[in-house]
């Protein structure tokens, strides 16, 4: 059974078709990249996925289950996290609580044991502050816990982000541009923490991004957008070599020559 | 009145406070109560019997809350044997209780309300007061409007918020419909309101003989004028409320209300009243203002019988009171400590307040 | 044309610039290029007056801009794209362009520079009446440069306009500015995309954690081999 | 039948002035996003200065109408100044609290005794009221004088704001201040031209206002700046139409519980069927909420 | 590493509660003293005890508005369902008894809370200034329902007020009352609920798709802090004789507001600080502007507001909090504290 499976998603806004369409299979352990021009709707099916806005058809399939209908809260508990096209961190709050906001979804304890700090609590928030501590460590911000999210520098906040997207433990991570901004020696740094987080919590990784270095790199397979539509699929070697794709999206110039 | 050297070398003193809303949206009530009173004290000489007065004059803005505060400050801060307030019966309700317990003698000048001197039928023994109770005003209206003007129905409008307009509506009601007549319509509205264009359409509807307003003058004026132009004849009739030099004479002409005295009263009490009031305040005083001034000299004759500034003796003179020439009338006070003294009817005619009747309790 | 001296930039008490100095000339296209966090779009910010510096001075054609207000900076021929778009999400697209022209009041130039622009972004003029906010991240950042472009600036300065953009646009973005300083205006760009940057601009700083460590002409810099690893990186080694 | 449509034209009448305040609130919200809970108070400076110079200084009543507007203008101006300016960069609640504190020492302020004292006054309009009946429904000039301004600000605001260059720069203000600067936007100007502009609506409601309800006193403005807020939220705030349209609302709904359920529970009626319709249309009546884009 | 990480943690915590206990204490002891002695009269005892009950009603907005986001005009009609309903309870039942006074206060706090959760489930779906006027909206009709209550129930008294309610809260209930409340409100911020309440609060859609309810958390929100409102009107009613519907309609929701935003948004100490200092200026300006001066008491007070909100835009304390009052595990950055990393980068 794949992981996540997309049947015939469409999205309207108004009488603009945003999402066409929209077929996608993930097997387990995955990494997909999902790729094409200026407002083909790649982000429009993030918002799909995690519930944001309701489809106009179609449906959305995780592990044997429809996600169509489900609050965003519901299917992020079911295992999918996201990232921010436009970095939404919680701003006015730590490094580190950005974390742990993130955290207590997968700790529960009573209203009671929080008001009293029981030791059960005491025990619990042990934990979660650990594990919050591990996965800053895992995107090299632990120096910086106290500073409130707002302070980063860019590139800082987008690995921010992923760290908070991992404090859900999910099993299907959506990253929605996460190299934007980058320069291609972070950009690399950037495909390195991809890559070890995808294996240290076995995640399967659904990728938007316009950086060809990182999506060649990393995808094994590249989904392409154009109008709402998938206009290819493939290797990063077919798909970089497809004319439709040439023209729509890399253009033929030297970047996916370097690549 | 600051302390002065003297008051130490062993000069009798008594320390009243006042207590009233000198601020916020009911200052005007406060500003002219707290004139009669400095007026009354100056008139005094700042002295009651061998007592020489000290005052302390605080402001609650109408506030329940800051109100109980208040006079918590005046007991126990500056130590006053007597408190004169506070002006409406939300805050003199709350303050009374404390007073009351605490043994010092208040005396509002136009809290109207029945709990105010008697609550859960205890009797609150250092409490008095120097107007009429809401029953009393809304029994002598009906009586008024039935026996006088002959009116068969009566239409009420009051102001659900303010237990003063409630207390009178529902008095009038009462006592009306005892009478034989017959309320065709009981309507309410906010203290804020300003449009009555839809009760008083109803109120048209029914055309009643008598439209009843317990209210203030501010709110009463533009009833009176948007009632006349939704076409209603009704005689206009209310209470104390109407009586200020601000109540819009044009709109209400016809009208009556129940009031403490009359202007056209030729007692020398009276005459002397408003003539100094005007002198010392540049206009005449209004209902507020005239109860305040025979509250505050109650209480300064008081002192003087008393001849202490013991409270308990103070409230026994109070209670003991006879006959005194207050502005309003001969005032004694009943076992309640309210003064029993007769209603006068009061007629708006050519823009002016002119002296109907006399009604007694 | 436009000089920087010794400008230093706090935010609360965090120092962002240390007595940077820099030039720009009539024509050129100048990069800055630096790592997040550097101190970029900080400059850009300080030139057109968002940011006022502790110390330092920004002079344009002889003038010095340090004291005068954002909006009369613009008046006087600099504009700027902000980084993150920031374009009018509750206007559209029309509006948002004729914003751009806000300081001039010829009609028919406005009418015409336009024109131009629609040339340059095809895509904008079919999504004209369309609200800005929902444009996709690439249609914004097109909007945000044809806005700056209706000013009709003699300085332009960009943060990051490559940012978001798919392959394809980026190089068309490139062909852009070159297309815009060969008309005339000069370019202060400042991008991540170090390669591309560097190959369209003349001349080059290198900004690190609020200091210039090198400059020179952009072939130069391409070609020092720190620049290479530290801003090229992986790039660098897979050319 | 014909005490319905009478009930309905009171509930006009109170629904337009509701809107003669409410424009002038909402054009400002549209721009600052401050709920500049001072602009009840300019209102009753308004009401004052227009009755002192219809009263005594020998104005008509549109001569009134622009002395009030103008002196408000710059009063309106001067509070930006003191007490918004130097929060434009401070979180949103804290120029609201600002705003709060100018309600206040407006209301406070005009309310000692030689300022305007805190007596009710009641005013003479310069205006006769003029009954006439069509069909047996009473209908006054003053009305029709109310209605008509409403009218014509709702489409003076409404071209100004949607049609003008300077309505545009408003409205790119709200959105992004920096952003504006870097059009060559003087920011501070188009803020105080706002607060310029809605002050001097409030002035002109307020004047008007006393033709319809003639008593002035330093407090007036509390409880119509409420309530015409929640017509302009009721609408859909910062859109003009909406402040119309949720007055109208408002009025009727306000009118017709007094007058056939229960004049006792009017306001908690209004307000039920406010929060009602808040829930059914989250952005108020005529605003455009939707989904934000990610 | 990690172990002896929390057994430090453990220790320090313990330190910190002793430290709490023990300053509270001395707190109480010395005020209990001053009143003993003399130096705190009836007027100012009464004062601190309405500034006391005052807190404990602007924390319960704190965590509303402060932490939630949850913009509330509607809190003083919360704290005057506590009152009534405490209240009524005390004069048709108690007689001055402190069980049913115990019993009362519970009643009252559930009855805010229960009427809260009612609300909150259709209204916290409105945002920022929509739900503000819907709140402001609940507050007239609490206010209206107030004023005509005595139609169906006369005990409650209606517009006239209702008298005859046991005066039963004194100083030491109300003072350990505020502490329970403060400890029970630091706790909770200092938990996931804080931390998800934050979230909301700085994106609510974020929090959402990141998988935390945020429906619940709000309606969490917004029934405790309408309980502490509701709490904090009980005490009132016990502590002041006469309850009347205006001391509860929509202009005290602004009262708090005030007070939770001069605090400093997300701050607890800031809200108990404003709290405190907010009642002692109204009380104090009599003070000190004598009766000369008394028609300008409204007036300063207003200018005061401006000013202080000028010099201190972001409230007093601004997201900083007294360390003291929350566990050392939490000191490692919450709320964003002005961190050092200018000098950390590089
Ligand atoms: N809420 C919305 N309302 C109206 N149109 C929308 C909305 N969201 C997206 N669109 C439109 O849908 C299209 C697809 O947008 P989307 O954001 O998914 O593009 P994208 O593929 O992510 O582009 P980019 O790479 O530039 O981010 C765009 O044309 C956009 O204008
Ligand atoms: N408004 C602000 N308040 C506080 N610190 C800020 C602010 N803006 C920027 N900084 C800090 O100033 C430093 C320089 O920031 P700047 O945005 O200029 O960097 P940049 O070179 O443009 O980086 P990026 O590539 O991320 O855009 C950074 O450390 C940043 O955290
Ligand atoms: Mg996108
Ligand atoms: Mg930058």
């Amino acid at each position: 059974m794949p992981l996540l499976e997309v049947r015939d998603l469409c999205k309207d806004f108004g009488g603009l078709r945003a999402v066409s369409n929209f077929q996608l299979k993930m097997e387990q352990g995955e990494i997909v990249g999902l790729i094409g021009p200026n407002g083909a709707g790649k982000t429009t099916v993030f918002n799909l996925i995690t519930g944001l806005i309701p489809p106009t058809s179609g449906s959305i399939i995780f592990q044997g289950e429809n996600l169509v209908g489900l609050p965003p809260y519901r299917i992020a508990a079911k295992g999918i996290a996201r990232t921010f096209q436009n970095i939404r961190l919680f701003k006015d709050m730590s490094v580190l609580d950005n974390v742990r906001a993130i955290l207590h979804v997968h700790n529960g304890y009573g209203f009671w044991d929080a008001a009293l700090h029981s030791p059960r609590f005491a025990k619990k928030e042990e934990e979660i502050l650990a594990r919050a501590r591990e996965l800053l460590e895992v995107v090299n911000l632990e120096t910086r816990s106290r500073d409130p999210a707002r302070s980063l520098p860019y590139g800082d906040q987008r690995r921010l982000e992923i760290a908070r997207a991992l404090a859900l433990r999910p099993k299907l991570l959506l990253l929605d541009e996460p190299a934007a901004g980058m320069n291609p020696r972070e950009v690399a740094s950037l495909t390195e923490l991809i890559r070890f987080i995808k294996d240290k919590f076995q995640l399967t990784v659904l990728l938007i991004e316009h950086q060809m270095g990182l999506v060649m790199n990393l995808c094994e397979r590249i989904v392409v957008m154009d109008f709402g539509e998938i206009i290819a699929e493939g290797t990063p070697h077919e798909v970089s070599n497809n004319p439709v794709v040439l023209e729509a999206y890399l253009g033929k110039g030297a970047v996916v020559n370097r690549c | 009145s600051g302390k002065t050297a003297q008051t130490n070398t062993g000069e009798k003193t008594i320390k009243i406070g006042f207590m009233g809303p000198l601020t916020g949206d009911a200052k005007t009530f406060g500003e002219s109560t707290r004139n009669a009173f400095l007026l009354a004290l100056e008139q005094a000489g700042m002295k009651a019997g061998e007592y020489k007065i000290e005052h302390v004059i605080t402001d609650d803005r109408n506030d329940a809350t800051e109100a109980v505060n208040v006079v918590d400050k005046l007991i126990s801060q500056d130590k006053v044997q007597a408190i004169v307030g506070s002006v409406t019966s939300r805050t003199t309700i709350a303050v009374s209780e404390i007073a009351n317990s605490k043994k010092v003698v208040l005396i509002s000048p136009t809290a109207t309300a029945e709990k105010v001197t008697v609550d859960n039928n205890q009797r609150k023994e250092f409490v008095f007061r120097a107007c009429f109770l809401d029953p009393f005003q809304g029994e002598i209206a009906a009586r008024f409007a039935r026996e006088n003007l002959n009116a068969q129905t009566a239409a009420i409008l009051y102001d659900q918020g303010n237990d003063y307009s409630k207390g009178l509506a529902e008095a009038f009601r009462k006592s009306f419909e005892a009478l034989g007549g017959q309320i065709v319509a009981s309507e309410a509205y906010s203290k804020d309101d300003q449009d009555f264009s839809a009760v008083l359409t109803n109120i048209a509807q029914k055309n009643p003989d008598i439209l009843y307003l317990p209210d203030y003058y501010g709110k009463v004026s533009l009833i009176g004028k948007q009632a006349r132009n939704k076409g209603i004849k009704a005689v206009f009739l209310g209470g104390d409320g109407w009586d200020s030099p601000e109540l819009d004479f044009a709109a209400m002409e016809g009208g009556y209300f129940t009031n403490h005295y009359s202007p056209d009263d030729p007692r020398s009490e009276v005459q002397k009243w408003i003539q100094d009031y005007k002198s010392k305040y540049g206009a005449v005083p209004d209902a507020f203002a005239t109860l305040a001034y025979d509250a505050t000299n109650l209480l300064l004759n008081a002192i003087k019988t008393a001849n202490s500034n013991d409270p308990v003796k103070i409230k026994e003179a109070l209670q003991a009171t006879r006959d005194f020439p207050g502005v309003t009338g001969k005032i004694t006070f009943n076992a309640n400590g309210d003064p029993v003294k007769p209603a006068h009817i009061i007629q708006i005619k050519g823009g002016k307040q002119v002296y109907v009747t006399t009604i007694n309790p | 044309m436009l000089e920087v001296k010794d400008l230093e930039v706090f935010y609360g008490s965090i120092q962002a610039l240390h007595r940077i100095s820099f030039k720009i000339n009539e024509g050129e296209i100048v990069t800055l290029i630096g790592a997040n966090g550097a101190g970029k779009s900080t400059t850009l910010r300080t030139i057109s007056g968002l940011v006022r510096p502790r110390s330092g001075k920004v002079v344009f054609r002889g003038t010095d801009i340090t004291q005068v207000p954002a909006h009369t900076i613009v008046r006087m021929g600099i504009a700027q794209v902000p980084e993150g778009r920031r374009i009018f999400s509750n206007l559209t697209v029309l509006e948002n362009l004729l914003m751009g022209a806000y300081t001039r009041n010829n009609k028919q130039e406005v009418e015409e520079n336009l024109e131009r622009v629609f040339k340059s972004f095809p895509r904008l003029k079919e999504r004209i009446k369309q609200l800005a906010g929902t444009l996709s991240g690439g249609e914004q950042q097109m909007l945000a440069m044809g806005r700056s472009l209706m000013s009709r600036p003699s300085l332009l300065l960009l943060d990051e306009p490559s940012m978001g953009l798919s392959p394809i646009m980026v190089e068309e973005i490139f062909e852009i500015i070159k297309n815009i300083n060969h008309e005339g205006t000069t370019v202060l760009l400042v991008e991540q995309n170090a390669f591309m940057a560097l190959q369209i601009a003349h001349r080059a700083y290198v900004l690190e954690t609020g200091r210039i460590v090198l400059e020179g002409p952009a072939k130069e810099v391409r070609d020092n081999p720190r620049v290479r690893t530290a801003y090229l990186g992986e790039l660098a080694f897979v050319s | 039948m014909e005490r319905l449509l009478e009930q309905i034209i009171n509930g006009l009448q109170l629904g337009f002035v509701y809107a003669l305040i409410a424009l002038g609130y909402t054009m400002v919200y549209g721009i600052i996003k401050l709920i500049n809970f001072a602009h009840g108070d300019v209102f009753m400076i308004g009401a004052f200065i227009g009755y002192f110079a219809y009263t005594f200084w020998g104005f008509s009543l549109w001569g009134a109408v622009l002395i009030a507007m103008i002196l408000c203008a710059v009063l309106g101006v001067l509070i930006e100044r003191i007490a918004y300016r130097p929060l434009r960069y401070a979180p949103r609640i804290a120029a609201l609290i600002s705003a709060l504190g100018v309600s206040l020492f407006l209301e406070y302020f005009c309310s000692l005794k030689f300022v305007f004292g805190p007596n009710f006054r009641v005013v003479q309009p310069p205006v006769k009221q003029i009954h006439w009946n069509l069909g047996g429904i009473p209908i006054t000039n003053i009305q029709i004088i109310i209605v008509a301004v409403v009218i014509l600000l709702l489409l003076v605001l409404q071209y100004l704001v949607y049609r003008t260059k300077i309505g545009t720069a408003m409205r790119a203000v709200s959105f992004d201040h920096d952003a504006a600067r870097l059009m060559g936007i003087n920011v501070d100007f188009i803020i105080a031209f706002t607060f310029a502009l809605g002050s001097a609506l409030a002035a002109a409601g307020g004047v008007l206002y006393t033709l319809a309800y003639p008593q002035i006193h330093p407090f007036m403005g509390i409880m119509p700046g409420l309530k015409a807020f929640t017509a302009a939220v009721l609408g859909g705030i910062g859109i003009i139409p909406g402040a119309v349209l949720g007055s109208l609302i408002m009025g009727q709904v306000e009118t017709l519980t007094a007058a056939y359920l229960t004049s006792q529970m009017r306001d908690a009626i209004a307000f039920l069927i406010l929060i009602i319709v808040l829930l059914v249309r989250p952005s108020g009546i005529l605003g455009r909420g939707g989904p934000e884009k990610v | 590493m990690e172990r002896y990480f929390c057994t430090l943690l453990r220790r320090r915590e313990r330190v910190r509660l002793a430290l709490l206990g023990g300053l509270l204490a001395s707190l109480y002891g010395a005020l209990k003293l001053l009143s003993l002695a003399g130096l705190i009269n009836e007027y100012w005892q009464r004062v601190l005890d309405q500034a006391l009950i005052t807190t404990i009603g602007a924390l319960g907005l704190s965590i509303i508005y402060g932490f939630a986001g949850q913009f509330s005009l509607g809190h003083a009609a919360f704290y005057g369902i506590g009152a009534y309903t405490a209240g009524i309870i005390g004069k048709v039942w108690s007689q001055g008894s402190i069980t049913f006074f115990l019993l009362a206060l519970l009643a009252g706090t559930l009855a805010a809370s229960f009427i809260a959760f009612l609300l909150g489930i259709p209204i916290l779906r409105l945002r920022s200034d929509y739900l503000g006027i819907a709140t402001l909206g609940f507050g007239v009709i609490v206010r209206v329902a107030l004023e005509n209550s005595n139609r169906f129930y006369p005990p409650l008294g209606g517009a006239t007020g209702m008298t005859g309610i046991p005066q039963v809260a004194n100083f030491d209930w109300i003072f350990w009352f505020t502490v329970g409340t403060l400890i029970l409100v630091c706790n909770l911020i200092a938990s996931s609920y804080g931390r998800a309440w934050l979230s909301i609060r700085e994106d609510e859609m974020a929090a959402d798709t990141l998988g935390i309810n945020t429906t619940r958390y709000k309606i969490t929100a917004f029934v405790l802090g309408c309980g502490l409102a509701g709490l904090a009107g009980g005490l009132y009613a016990y502590r002041y004789p006469y309850l009347h519907p205006s001391s509860f309609d929509f202009l005290k929701s602004f009262d708090f507001l005030l007070i939770v935003v001069l605090g400093g948004l997300g701050s607890i100490s800031g809200t108990v600080v404003t709290a405190i200092c907010w009642v002692f200026l109204l009380e104090g300006l009599r003070i000190i502007l004598g009766q000369a001066f008394v028609d300008w008491r409204g007036v300063i007070y207003a200018v005061i507001l401006i000013v202080t909100v000028l010099l201190r835009p972001q409230g007093l304390f601004s997201g900083k909090e007294w360390r003291l009052l929350f566990p050392s595990r939490d000191q490692d950055g919450t709320w964003g504290k002005e961190g050092k990393h200018a000098s950390l980068r590089g």
